[in-house]
């Protein structure tokens, strides 16, 4: 209102959650992941959640084609992306629409406003116009023209002749991005860089965007709309170099470690699907590391590749979600029954069959237990975060290669698209899995030397792994019941019984070469314990924080190994009055201790296709925890 | 992975990257401690023995031959051979056998299958395997029955086939095994017979030279539930009539007497002449176009009385795992070998001291 | 040794069990097929298992080539093919070696003399001939020239000329098996009879089959080796017509008499597996019923084409044994959440992967359960006797249809193959199931009336089952997540949840539409309960029998229906100090119920491949009792 | 089952036993309430136009038209239309038709896929379908890509595509979709293009006036991950000199001005020649023998820089699910209805009193 340029405020926080929303043609995940790159290079903790519609182009300014980007940052380390937004950059009404009943009152409100208009807002569905019908009522709402200002911006610039309206409007998310910048007071010269590289072929697009990206930064600094700016400071985190990586990455690069680790090439059978697609397409990126990819036919090929592979000495690795886990299934009841190394990696989403393909969920645990005919027993390995899916891949690798056996490793929708600051390891610290194959015979007969591909190494049970090439090994392998030791065709009901058995004892042996549960208890003294695996990991720590913050004991354990579970596990269950399992399921893990450790453990589920939220998990362990 | 070998014997540019036996070798070298389980009289046996004994030809080592089997009886196969082997699980052989065959240029890798195996759960794979000429060389041993589960008619059964799941006749109508393969763009696509060891033999052999992916239909006599099925080609006194030789830059003729020929119709298909009638055809199985090998594969002996017997087709063209192996030593070769840590750590990283 | 023919003694027994065992290609199933049926007809109640390799002619002469069956029949009602034979017929050498280790001391043992040859004793692997070193020394041996006494008789026989030798030898087994209709007194009518009707086309083959049986009886009645026959009474069984029935047999009339009482026409789609294929077999028969049976390119095609005939208004069914389940894995979670009926049999066999194929075994119950992505719930229902797979089919299809879910029936090889007498229902005893299709409307929208495709029966949670052709219907159903009631896609992460929890909830009901799970305890005060399921219903109740007979109490139990538990289950359970749960697995019922109920059940496990020996059980009913 | 029906238009013997409309029909009636959820400019909004506007053509009531889907940008077909529908799983569309097809012959069931859902994950299932011939339309989509999965190379992709997937060039040769499916004993196989109302539509008549399996292939374009792969075809300024449109019984010639003709080769395959060439051939869409449509399949824009576009092969021979109900007729009629009671109690039982 006056003239005079007042004073601004700037206001140091501890934490903060953005979101920014549009349609899913308005570039709202590159959007950001750059305002998430400014901030790892800031040097705050941070944790993303991306959420974009099943469509390719969902319809165009309807809730439905609404794709949102969440990130959430800190001053000290945090644990998931947060519960709900501080800010929320709303492009259009359908993503004001789609998003709005997750902002709490009093939270600051960007909205473009010229895309408020009436066709949009019926495409939307909103009878009457948000922006002045009084629903905005309870926030602090920042009206900014922003296509408008974008596109003058755009034509304003030198460089950017030849840049149509189409595409200066299309600048409109760098604007957004740009005053997200100011207001957050966040790095800009990455951003720069990235433009410039990202359009290095057409730099008049490249012009564009920074000018639009420019004019976001400084609309901020020259309207009176914000009265106050942020600051979170960089967080104390162990020394280091860092990287920002999201799930499907570590995931992949996991992997390419893997072969180095165990000195076999990675061979990669997969076909696509969301969300583990990723994954392939990461690894194709790297022939110089000697990985082989190949998109398969299907599901089957993919995995019946994998194990071709294995057989002639590679690390088989085989990746999909939920459905394609389903059509392996088959061909993994081979593996176990050939004994060879393979990894199956199941980025898990929303089910029951093709559900909620672009959602998270955690319940395909069940699946991976029991989704074989007969006694089929997989270790399964979990990650707990999205960094952590670079070592939870190598330990899968471990496990598979020292015991000959398939092994699920389960991630999931959350883990895989979403990110976090990553402390890089040194190459010291990576385990030594170096691999050798069998060129002996191993038994005496009677006439001769003999090799016996059923003949187990009595420590781990792990028959011998004789590679075609090896010369007076030769031997057949199959899916037949084979004889203990010498491995020919049997059909004896002893045998059977002692070979289902054996590779039983296998599998369970493995909790002798995994490290115990641990639990986080800080005052030593809680009765309750929150059990969790997978993805809940953040949300489970979060929300324990909470409740020990307002002074309540609670104690946690989170497991990475689902099959085998650690050694441990009965005893410390045992040692607290309640056990609470989160899940985003009805209860799988849930149902495996309870068989297990007949520990009348409580579940609390939820199959939303979302991650826990912090407070939501807080609040049901206060709720235990006074039962 | 390149090998100097001094095979003597059959060679293609892949063939010549798997070791070369130490010296000579015999059928029994290639004969395994098993029990062979087939009913007596199963046709299987007439194959084998065949295979075995042109197993030596190739010249590699032993050790660097792969059998990969599906289910059925004649997915058996490997366990008879001193080779490696994997019998795997129903239709998905192909699919085994290229993770092997991709993974391992210095092996030679066989799948051995029968028209169910093949055919009907593994049509896909199989059809795959043929587009993407992977280097294998894929036996199918086609009885027109399934014999492991004693009897049901298969993908190749005739119509109206009485079997135990169509007590009233079966309705579908059968796959030409050789058309299936052409139109899946296979590069080496032929056909022979239980009974004819040197016929067999001579097919394996160009099988073996061709590098790629290799599709060999071989008929073979169930006895148990399909017995006869080949008897008129079989038969001393037909055999001659009914079976045309496919070779190479020959003309098509035939007969007891070579009297009859093959010409092309008006409609674009094949027809029986008398040898001497003008148009007689020149074999070639090794035309860019499959449209000719085609049409050959629609000569049938309820059709046309005569069954082509040989290689339909035989084009060399690039196959999947040379390209795959060569994008790797590539690779290698621009970019250098990788850096695990320089990879991880990718390009934005900041430190934290 | 005198000339004078003795008196013979005639001993009446309660219970006998007899096996027979030969090559593959002497004809052993249809031997004891054909002495069962005589048996049944005279009225004895009964229980086989047959056995026979996985080959189709397993080499001739060796023991992985010997078929054998086994008949236990008796003048009371019996349950299992008994533990081990009083007699066994060995037809070769191999046949005695295979089947020698199953003989008690001081059973009759016959053996065909003429096969021991030195070749074949080395084929069986023999090195000294058991027929006379001594190895038969505990038996009472008859050495009976079979096959040769055979072609003698068969040449000697008017109306069998054009028989050649081969042919001639062949009859061998009618001749044992006449041989043995003397030795039992059974009657011999029915087996002409079955012959001229089998060999209708080629009558000197039947009079040469004829010829061999009846030299059979008559070289009984004049040889002197025999000097003592056994009768064994008619059993006194419940009143009405029986007749003799396979597990698979049953199986297929429950599936057609589903089709009648649903007033649905059957479809099956199918692809030939052993031990399933039998059902496709019989089930093409049935054209006249209006079954259609289509034999699939593979497992997926099996159950895609069943589930496409549901949506059209069929009962869609499929069949299979666990390799295929595992392949149907993924169509079995579309069809749950498309909510159609389907009825997909498991004829459990060997496992894991292809396993022990002609075998076997109940662990495919956690696939069953389990083996889908995400959460996709199925009830499953077992049949515990071969008679008992009619009843289990048509309640499977009623489950099906009532509540428009896939059903799993879960038999197994042993019931398949194996068969008793079967007290035909009569029709007013078999269910109403009468379906009916929705056909108007069932919501008011704003434009009028609607059909929305998952509203549900608020009683059975089931969905409207309106099939293609009914006019004003129309609507489209797929595997992403509906909305609750009107059936669109819906992503919303409330829906989902409210969704995954009602399908639950669906099939949870179903435990107030079963019958209460019934204990037997005739003293009412047993501590120990057995709880079973499936097909080792025989052995447990014979087990049980045994220890009661010394005067030891136990309860038994048998779960009809896996999921959901009956609704009384852990009322039951917790009601006996132990629950010992047998199975042929590694304890999979065990699980479910230890996590159902935290009840520290003991498990009992085997996986030979063969059902349970009624002895065995017992001892360790004993030792549990005992404890 | 029979429907006695005075449908005006389309018929068949097959499409005779759907109930008639009540009453003329319009585009309107085809159109459900659901949002159209492709990208704006994707191929497959015309096809829906196209489809939606052809159905009325057919004349049966609405509620007797079913549409099955797999998994794919395509696969979403069947919520657009007001008919019976479902969106299945990726590749098993043609399974569930079969099903639903065979047990209803009072239904027209169509099938709608894509080049990844027909030809990679359901290959088998779409040529085991061709084979038997089910009265079932199928319409793939070809876009050359995988368009819901965002962009990985499909089977039909050409070799060397850069893609997500493929970031050093797919190796992988491509299926002719036309061949395949000739190479699997299909009856009825066409080729169309989304932006062709007018020639999309006759080839959607032809396909519903064919008893038995149609298979369509049209060309879809995919603006986000394939834009302009048919570009050529579309394109005013060159697509008459790049299409050869086949009509039944007319001489093979194309060009803006006519002045271009197809004839046999030697070698049994086809060459453009001059129009007025000796030896420009009909197109016979109804030979017996599939050879001539399958050598016009090999003409493709690579290879002779023309593409064929129209019906390929159209041949009335019996179908599976008219074998399959007439025998189910005939059981009835010889053998009387199924009496359960009687089948139950079997041949040998005994009465206990
Ligand atoms: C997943 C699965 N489905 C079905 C079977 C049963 N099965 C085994 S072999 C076979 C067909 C055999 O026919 P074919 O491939 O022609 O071989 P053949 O026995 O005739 O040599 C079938 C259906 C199986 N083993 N696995
Ligand atoms: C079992 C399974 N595997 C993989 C997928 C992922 N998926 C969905 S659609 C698709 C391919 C789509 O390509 P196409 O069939 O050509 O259809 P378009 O999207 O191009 O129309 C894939 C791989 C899936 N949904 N289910
Ligand atoms: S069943 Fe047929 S194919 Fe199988 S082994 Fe016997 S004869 Fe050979
Ligand atoms: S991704 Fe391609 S095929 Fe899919 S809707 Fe978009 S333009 Fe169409
Ligand atoms: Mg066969
Ligand atoms: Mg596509």
């Amino acid at each position: 209102m006056s003239e005079q340029v007042r004073e601004r405020e700037t206001r140091r926080l501890d934490r903060v959650v953005v979101r920014f929303a549009g349609d899913s043609g308005d570039g709202m995940q590159l959007t950001g992941e750059q305002f998430t790159s400014e901030t790892a290079t800031f040097g705050n903790d941070l944790s993303t959640l991306p959420d974009f519609p099943a469509e390719i182009r969902a319809p165009a300014g309807t809730p439905a084609g609404v794709s949102g980007f969440q990130l959430h940052f800190s001053d000290h380390d945090i644990l998931t992306p947060g519960d709900a937004p501080d800010v929320l950059v709303a492009m259009n009404p359908a993503a004001l629409k789609a998003n709005l009943k997750d902002l709490p009152s009093g939270a600051n409100l960007i909205v473009n406003t010229d895309a408020f208009t009436s066709g949009n807002l019926k495409k939307a569905g909103y009878a009457t116009d948000p922006l002045t019908d009084g629903t905005l009522d309870e926030y602090v709402v920042h009206r900014v023209p922003l296509t408008s200002m974008t596109i003058t911006a755009v034509h304003a610039t030198e460089g950017s002749g030849g840049v149509n309206k189409k595409e200066a409007e299309r600048a409109k998310n760098m604007f957004a991005l740009g005053l997200m910048s100011w207001l957050y007071h966040r790095p800009t010269g990455g951003t720069e860089a990235f433009l410039n590289k990202k359009f290095a072929k057409r730099p008049e697009i490249a012009a564009a965007n920074i000018a639009a990206f420019r004019a976001g930064f400084n609309y901020g600094e020259t309207t009176e709309s914000f009265t106050v700016t942020y600051e979170v400071a960089p967080a104390r985190m162990k020394s280091g170099t860092y990287r920002r990586i999201s799930g499907n990455l570590a995931l992949s690069y996991g992997l390419v470690a893997a072969g180095e680790l165990t000195g076999l090439p990675i061979f990669l059978g997969s076909y696509p699907i969301t969300p583990a697609s990723d994954i392939l397409h990461e690894l194709s990126k790297h022939k110089r590391f000697g990985v082989r990819t190949f998109q398969a036919e299907d599901e089957i090929a993919g995995i019946g590749s994998a194990l071709g592979a294995s057989f002639g000495g590679s690390l088989g690795v085989t990746t999909t979600s939920g459905p394609g886990v389903a059509l392996k299934s088959e061909t993994i009841g081979l593996a176990v029954s050939l004994e060879l190394p393979l990894v199956i990696v199941d980025i898990q989403r929303g089910g029951p069959s093709t559900g909620l393909p672009t959602k998270t969920e955690q319940a395909d645990l069940l699946q991976a237990m029991f989704g074989r005919n007969g006694e089929a027993p997989v270790p399964i390995v979990a990650p707990r975060s999205p960094g952590d899916c670079f070592d939870a891949a190598i330990e899968a690798a471990r496990l598979a290669t020292k015991y000959r056996t398939p092994v699920f490793l389960l991630s999931d929708g959350y883990l895989a698209n979403g990110s976090e600051p990553w402390l890089l390891p040194t190459r010291e610290e990576l385990p030594d899995l170096r691999v050798s194959f069998t060129t002996e015979p191993n038994h005496t007969g009677a006439k001769g030397p003999e090799f016996w591909p059923y003949l187990r190494d009595p420590e781990t049970l792990a028959r011998p792994w004789a590679i075609p090439g090896t010369p007076g090994l030769e031997h057949r392998i199959g899916g037949i019941e084979k004889s203990d030791g010498q491995g020919n065709i049997s059909y004896d009901p002893a045998n059977h019984d002692r070979m289902v058995r054996l590779r039983a004892a296998k599998v369970a042996g493995i909790a002798n070469d995994i490290p115990p549960l641990e639990v986080d208890d800080p005052s030593g003294t809680a009765q309750v314990l929150v059990l969790g695996w997978g993805s809940t990991f953040g949300p489970i720590a979060a929300g324990c924080r909470r409740v020990r913050a307002k002074g309540l004991q609670v104690a946690q354990a989170h497991l990475r190994h689902l099959n085998p579970f650690p050694a441990n596990t009965g005893e410390i269950l045992r040692s607290y009055d309640k056990v609470l399992i989160p899940e985003m399921n009805l209860g799988q893990l849930r149902t495996l201790i309870r068989a297990e450790y007949l520990v009348d453990a409580i579940g609390y589920n939820q199959v939303r296709g979302l991650p826990f939220k912090a407070a939501e998990l807080a609040g049901v362990l206060e709720d235990v925890i006074n039962q | 992975m390149t090998v100097t070998t001094n095979r003597s014997g059959i060679s293609n540019r892949l063939l010549d990257l798997v070791p070369a036996a130490p010296g000579p070798q015999s059928r029994k070298d290639f004969t395994s401690d098993q029990e062979v389980r087939w009913c007596p009289g199963c046709g299987d046996y007439a194959i084998l023995a065949t295979v075995q004994g042109f197993l030596p030809e190739l010249g590699i080592a032993r050790e660097n031959v792969v059998f990969i089997s599906g289910i059925g009886c004649s997915s058996r196969f490997p366990y008879y051979l001193q080779t490696y082997g994997m019998h795997s699980i129903h239709g998905r052989a192909p699919t085994i056998a290229t993770g092997l065959a991709t993974s391992r240029p210095d092996l030679s890798v066989w799948v051995v299958t029968g028209d169910g195996d093949a055919l009907s759960i593994g049509g896909n794979h199989l059809l795959h395997a043929l587009r993407r000429n992977v280097n294998l060389k894929i036996l199918m041993f086609n009885n027109r029955i399934y014999g492991l589960t004693k009897g049901q008619y298969s993908p190749t059964s005739e119509v109206g086939k009485i079997t135990k799941s169509t007590p009233y006749g079966s309705l579908d109508r059968p796959y030409n095994p050789v058309s299936l393969a052409l139109g899946a763009e296979a590069t080496f696509v032929a056909r022979s017979i239980d009974s004819d060891r040197a016929h067999l033999t001579s097919v394996l052999r160009a099988a073996a030279e061709h590098p790629g992916t290799a599709f060999v239909e071989i008929f073979q006599n169930c006895n148990i539930f399909n017995d006869g099925a080949f008897d008129p080609l079989k038969d001393r006194s037909t055999r001659d009539d009914v079976t045309l030789r496919l070779v190479h830059g020959e003309p098509l003729v035939f007969g007891a007497e070579g009297d009859k020929g093959i010409r092309r119709t008006d409609d674009g298909g094949l027809a029986v002449v008398s040898a001497d009638a003008p148009g007689v055809l020149v074999h070639n199985a090794s035309a860019a176009d499959p449209s000719q090998s085609f049409a050959l594969s629609r000569v049938t002996g309820d059709s046309h009385g005569v069954t082509p017997i040989g290689i339909f087709r035989n084009v060399d063209v690039p196959t999947y795992d040379e390209a795959l192996n060569r994008q790797i030593v590539d690779a290698k070769s621009k970019q250098g070998d990788g850096d695990l840590m320089n990879l991880i750590s990718g390009g934005e990283t900041w430190t934290i001291a």
